[in-house]
């Protein structure tokens, strides 16, 4: 068979033309050990920062190694992620290696450090596309929140119940399919009689802003990578209209 | 105006996909023409939106935006997308403005940010329905001129589906009057593209954008979707392609006028005007049945230089918004037609395509490059009028019909056929015998103004 | 089961669109592969057409009979009708049954009256999400059987789409973790489609209805998604094309229990399937738009025997339905495929797909039917297991993208893709060895249960 | 160019394979003279029918020529359409036949003969795609209904304006823009409230049967030619409902 060897004619490869160049990590630790260990965690490397929290909290307090380490690490991840220079994969590494360290100093202090705040996320019933739904967990989990997470095919009233006994600042709703995201304005409605305004952010495929704008609580969130800025608003008291007007429309 | 004397093409085997003899190019760096293919894809607001200009901005911009997304998504080079405006976008020229500005900003957009070459093609609706309005003198006359001038500021291309003839011809094709399809589609819809073009020109010219062309869509497709598939009985499809092959005579006015091309997708008398006029052709078949079904849904983009998919309402899919969905089909279909191009298979792969419909019904047949170029030989050998060309046309493609055994007609089409034939041979030869005839016989039809034609 | 040892076809040179080594005919006189392509259009109900069975038939009843009356319309000889269930047609086994009694009903009333040759194929929906129930001891995993056997009473194909290995796919996909594809898509999918297949098979047989095939749109498919277009940045492209080289070795099981084929329209393996196991193959590209963009639109039509528009939900468009719109597109799509054989150009057409995607980015590379041949010709020259012949499918898939300058790499994916290729070289070479490994490895894996697999 | 002499591998051409086979029309009159007027209906040859029409008028009266002659004529040529035989333009000629010789028939009575009905019809405010309509018009009128035909681009107020003067046994909207058939609602609106509860036929290319039935009054016309059957049935008394069960669904 005949192949080209110029085929500009026929297709553009817009992905080389926007490459984001790659840059280094930025130092975000005031002490080496410490950097150390906020390294291993841009590197994503899970037992590296186990090894490297273990030694460190020879000298430091689990707090200091928290604040001064591991999350500096994974807000320094975050900030690359939001740059266009890391890929999803790299966030969810990271994430596993900061969680592995926060599991020793949790471990040392003998209680678990809080978190931001709480997020319940969940699958529609009868809808078991939940790829979307797990990096929506990883990237709110990478943001220091507590994420609640029901799975797949969870039941309306399973989502609603969980509202009530977690109270979080947010909920998130994923749906690939038309014939299961009809759950959403279900759980909202019932949200609302029991008074829990809380914001109610749906996605997935088959999800269109349309649909979710029609009813009470609901906001579009149309990538997962939205999610921690939207949990952070929710954090900082904004409702799901002042949600919606920004996030939507 | 003179009426065109000499083939672009000496024969039809010249005649290819993606190259015309006078390529056209836009200020986005895209050549129609210029050896490769182009996709055009066409929008259509959802019901509602049309309420205010504020909401049918917003529908467009996302619309239009849809589109240029996902070419950059998949990797397509380059994009026009053509806005038919609804009613309201000619009713208000201001809106048809607004709207063709905002698409050239965002189109701006996409050349810096990745390099996407993208054109925009407004094409006013002709708001003038011949048996309601004077196509000449009339607010609705008035408006769509004014809405030339807006857009042209803005869009690449402007482009429009001329009504001239409408109310006759809509009299005679459900009476299988063929000297009546004469008189509407090419005596007075002629008369009223040469009054109508040489302003649109000129508008064009003014704000240097591209006058692109104009289409039967109110005449000959009229024929054509009434003759419909293999299940209708409204028009015989042999009746449909005589009229497509007279509506060549009046659409071959705009270029006559000085319009450039791209010519207007839904024309399927382009093969026949790309043979004479040799300007690139907007052509759309298979990936506009969307819009609607036809016969010849892939021997329409043998030789055409820009393919569409006529119009697709704005609404959502799972694999995104539709304009997003058939830009990439129709980006998908000119890269296997630019990739023939590049390693010069592009003759085998027209075959396949002429192949798929040429047989399928006499649409698809008549269009065959090597018949359209017969019957624009016939026009241009015949140039002393436009009812002279006309008729030619529909002669000669009234013969390739009855003289192809392989071309299969219903006993009844085939009647109708030879009947036609025998109503042409009765006709007058010289234009102005075949006016006074016609007028006598067609006073009497709903709203037919004379003097709106300057008869 | 013996895993494949040798090649259908020689060499690359010897594949071709509609023919396959191993045609496949139905009892309306269809033959898959039998030396044309054959259009496949798959709608999908409405939401709210779910909540009874007299509705979903209803919907079913439009959405299949339009499709079908287009095809007459237009003149397409030959049409095949996926209907993939949703939820409801498998969790209520006699849904899905009716479902196809119904339009096994409306395609014999087609042949006769019109001689259209329809054909039907089932999609039991695979309720296992292997995180959630026991893949082999499950409601769920009682109810899809059933299903099959109500549907194969009627139905000319079934087929469906397993999830086995699901659940350490998606731990591995977001981790840039090679191993953990190979071993959820190769060792633990791989055992469960032996475990499903040996018994579709037998349910097929014994209603003589067509063991279709499988696909891996669970975990290929969703690596492939993720991965998107130009613009995304959730997965790398290159770690995509190495899942989908590794699936290779699952989907190619089912062909190994006794499936025939036509294969899944989504299985995007399928080129790499043909090559070994010489069925009929099924595809989907840029006409399966409406469901989700790819960037191999033309190239995986290379060598299809079915081509498909992956699901369409049923609705109004200006031209119809989108099922009749869809069926009609396809139609034409196969119409040029099948004319470029009649003449003898299908070597051209073919390298006019191929060249269309063929460095449009990694999926399109892979799939290209020299490259499609040699990761199968690696995996039958590995096929001591399925871990040994997925992993031999990956590292050649990765050197030949290495290998091909024409094939730029982003720098990012050009260095993911040199890691993987380490990690691999890294792993044991026995699959026992690599099973000991990887239980442990992902032993904390959300749901996974070994023994489900027969581990 | 290669072209294959067998397609039978890429299309099949399915009107050859149904065309209905012709069959000469039937005698339709006890009497010599009358059939030839019905035949030159079944022709559609109007002059000759108007010629006819005048010698016969010399020995028989009006109503005989018409309800012998023309009527019974332009029957046949229903049956034939209904059968396949006939198209369109045959239909549309064989009418226009028709009319010429009842127009003087009437001349002679000095009266107009009594239709069977009266049917408003229109295509849309905005929308001048009345193609639909003129067959619709045609076939109507081809059928004995007395045809008050409002042309394109009609308000809303109009066509209701016209059902209070004219009280039609149905009334008909075409509408080929989904921007434009959003006025057969309001239209079926403003019937009911003045008390007319018309059969409101609506059709064309935009219009769907989920639209038409989701408004009071509403029924979907898919093709023209179930126009005068639809009519008969408003004639013979049917309601909305009563039709919209026939036709729909
Ligand atoms: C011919 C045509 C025109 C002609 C119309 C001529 C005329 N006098 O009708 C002209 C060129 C004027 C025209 C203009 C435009 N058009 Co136009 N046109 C068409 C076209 C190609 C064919 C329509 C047609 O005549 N079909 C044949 C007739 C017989 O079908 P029908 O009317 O549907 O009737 C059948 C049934 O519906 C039924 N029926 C209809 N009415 C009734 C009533 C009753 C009681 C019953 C029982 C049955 C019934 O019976 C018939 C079958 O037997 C369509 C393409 C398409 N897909 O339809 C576009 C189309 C309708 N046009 C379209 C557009 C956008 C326009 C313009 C705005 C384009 C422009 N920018 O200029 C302008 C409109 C200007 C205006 N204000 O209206 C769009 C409409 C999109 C939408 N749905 O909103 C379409 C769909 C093309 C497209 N795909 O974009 N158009
Ligand atoms: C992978 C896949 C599967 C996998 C799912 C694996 C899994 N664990 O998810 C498997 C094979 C299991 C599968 C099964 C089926 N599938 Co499926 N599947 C897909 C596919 C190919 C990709 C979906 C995907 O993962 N996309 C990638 C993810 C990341 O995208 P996403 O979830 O939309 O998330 C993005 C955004 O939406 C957003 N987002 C999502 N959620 C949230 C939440 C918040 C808070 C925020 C801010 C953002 C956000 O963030 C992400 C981007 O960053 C789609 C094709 C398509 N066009 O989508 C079909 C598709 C979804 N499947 C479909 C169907 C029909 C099925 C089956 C019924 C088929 C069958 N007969 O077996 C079964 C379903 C069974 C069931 N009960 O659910 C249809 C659905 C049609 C519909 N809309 O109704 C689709 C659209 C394919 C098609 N075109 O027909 N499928």
């Amino acid at each position: 068979m005949k192949y080209l060897a110029d085929y500009a004619n026929i297709l553009t490869r817009y992905d080389l033309n926007i490459e984001v160049a790659r840059q280094a990590a930025r130092k975000v630790a005031k002490d080496e050990l410490l950097q150390k260990v906020a390294d291993a965690v841009v590197k994503g490397e899970e037992e590296e920062a186990a090894k490297l929290t273990k030694d460190v909290l020879q000298k430091k307090s689990p707090m200091e190694v928290i604040n001064e380490g591991l999350i500096p690490g994974m807000n320094e991840v975050s900030r690359l992620w939001d740059e266009g220079v890391y890929f999803l994969p790299q966030v969810i590494l990271a994430s596993d290696a900061m969680n592995a360290g926060i599991a020793l100093c949790e471990e040392k202090m003998g209680k678990s450090m809080d978190k931001k705040g709480k997020v319940v996320t969940h699958t529609a019933e009868g809808d078991i596309h939940d790829i979307g739904q797990v990096i929506v967990n990883a990237l709110l989990n990478a943001n220091g929140f507590d994420v609640i997470n029901l799975g797949a095919d969870v039941p309306v009233d399973k989502v609603v119940e969980a509202c009530r006994t977690h109270n979080p600042v947010m909920v998130t709703g994923t749906a690939l399919m038309t014939t299961t995201m009809t759950a959403f304005p279900k759980i909202a409605a019932q949200l609302k009689r029991l008074g829990l305004a809380i914001p109610f952010v749906c996605g997935g495929g088959a999800v269109s802003e349309e649909y979710v704008t029609s009813f009470e609580l609901g906001v579009w969130g149309k990538e997962a990578n939205q999610a921690p800025g939207m949990a952070e608003d929710a954090l900082s008291g904004d409702n799901w209209q002042a949600m919606r007007g920004k996030w939507n429309g | 105006m003179n009426l065109s004397s000499e083939m672009a093409y000496k024969s039809a085997d010249e005649m290819m996909f993606g190259t015309a003899k006078k390529p056209v190019k836009t200020k986005r760096g895209i050549a129609f023409g210029g050896g490769h293919v182009v996709p055009e894809v066409v929008p259509h607001p959802r019901p509602g939106s049309e309420k205010t200009m504020k909401t049918l901005l917003r529908e467009y911009e996302r619309a239009n935006g849809d589109a240029l997304e996902r070419c950059v998504i998949v990797g397509h080079p380059q994009l026009m997308i053509e806005n038919e405006h609804i009613f309201q976008m000619t009713h208000n020229p201001k809106w048809g403005g607004e709207i063709a500005a905002q698409t050239a900003r965002q189109m701006d957009d996409y050349l810096k940010k990745y390099g996407l070459k993208a054109a925009y093609r407004a094409t006013p609706a002709d708001l003038r329905k011949p048996d309601m309005v004077n196509m000449r003198d009339s607010d609705y006359t008035r408006e769509v001129l004014e809405t030339f001038e807006e857009c042209a500021k803005y869009a690449d291309v402007v482009s429009i589906e001329s009504m001239g003839g409408k109310e006759v011809f809509d009299h005679a094709i459900i009476r299988n009057d063929i000297a009546g399809l004469l008189f509407g589609q090419a005596v007075l819809g002629g008369r009223d593209m040469e009054w109508m073009w040489t302003q649109i020109v000129a508008i064009a010219k003014k704000h240097n954008c591209i006058p692109g062309g104009d289409t039967n869509c109110s005449e000959a497709n009229t024929a054509m979707f009434m003759a419909g598939g293999y299940l209708s009985k409204d028009v015989p499809h042999t009746l449909a392609a005589l009229s497509r092959a007279i509506c060549a005579s009046r659409t071959l006015v705009a270029y006559e006028c000085g319009a450039t091309g791209p010519t207007k997708d839904c024309a399927y008398e382009d093969p026949i005007i790309k043979s004479i006029a040799g300007v690139p052709i907007s052509c759309e078949g298979k990936t506009s049945a969307c819009a609607h079904a036809d016969l010849c849904g892939n021997v329409i983009a043998a030789v055409t230089d820009v393919w569409s998919n006529e119009a697709v309402e704005y609404h959502d899919m799972f694999g995104g918004t539709t304009t997003a969905v058939f830009a990439e089909i129709l980006g998908y279909d000119v890269a296997a037609m630019n990739a023939s191009i590049d390693l010069g298979y592009q003759k085998e792969f027209q075959a396949c395509l002429v192949n798929s419909d040429r047989y399928r019904g006499p649409h698809g047949f008549m269009l065959s490059p090597d018949n359209a170029w017969q019957i624009g030989k016939a026009m241009v050998d015949n140039n002393a009028s436009l009812y002279s060309r006309a008729k030619a046309a529909a002669m000669k493609c009234g013969e390739l019909m009855l003289g192809d055994p392989l071309l299969k007609l219903t006993a009844y089409e085939k009647e109708m056929l030879q009947g036609y034939m025998k109503d042409m041979q009765a006709l007058p030869d010289k234009e102005a015998d075949f006016i006074d005839m016609s007028l006598k016989k067609y006073s009497k039809v709903k709203g037919f103004v004379p003097a709106a034609y300057g008869l």
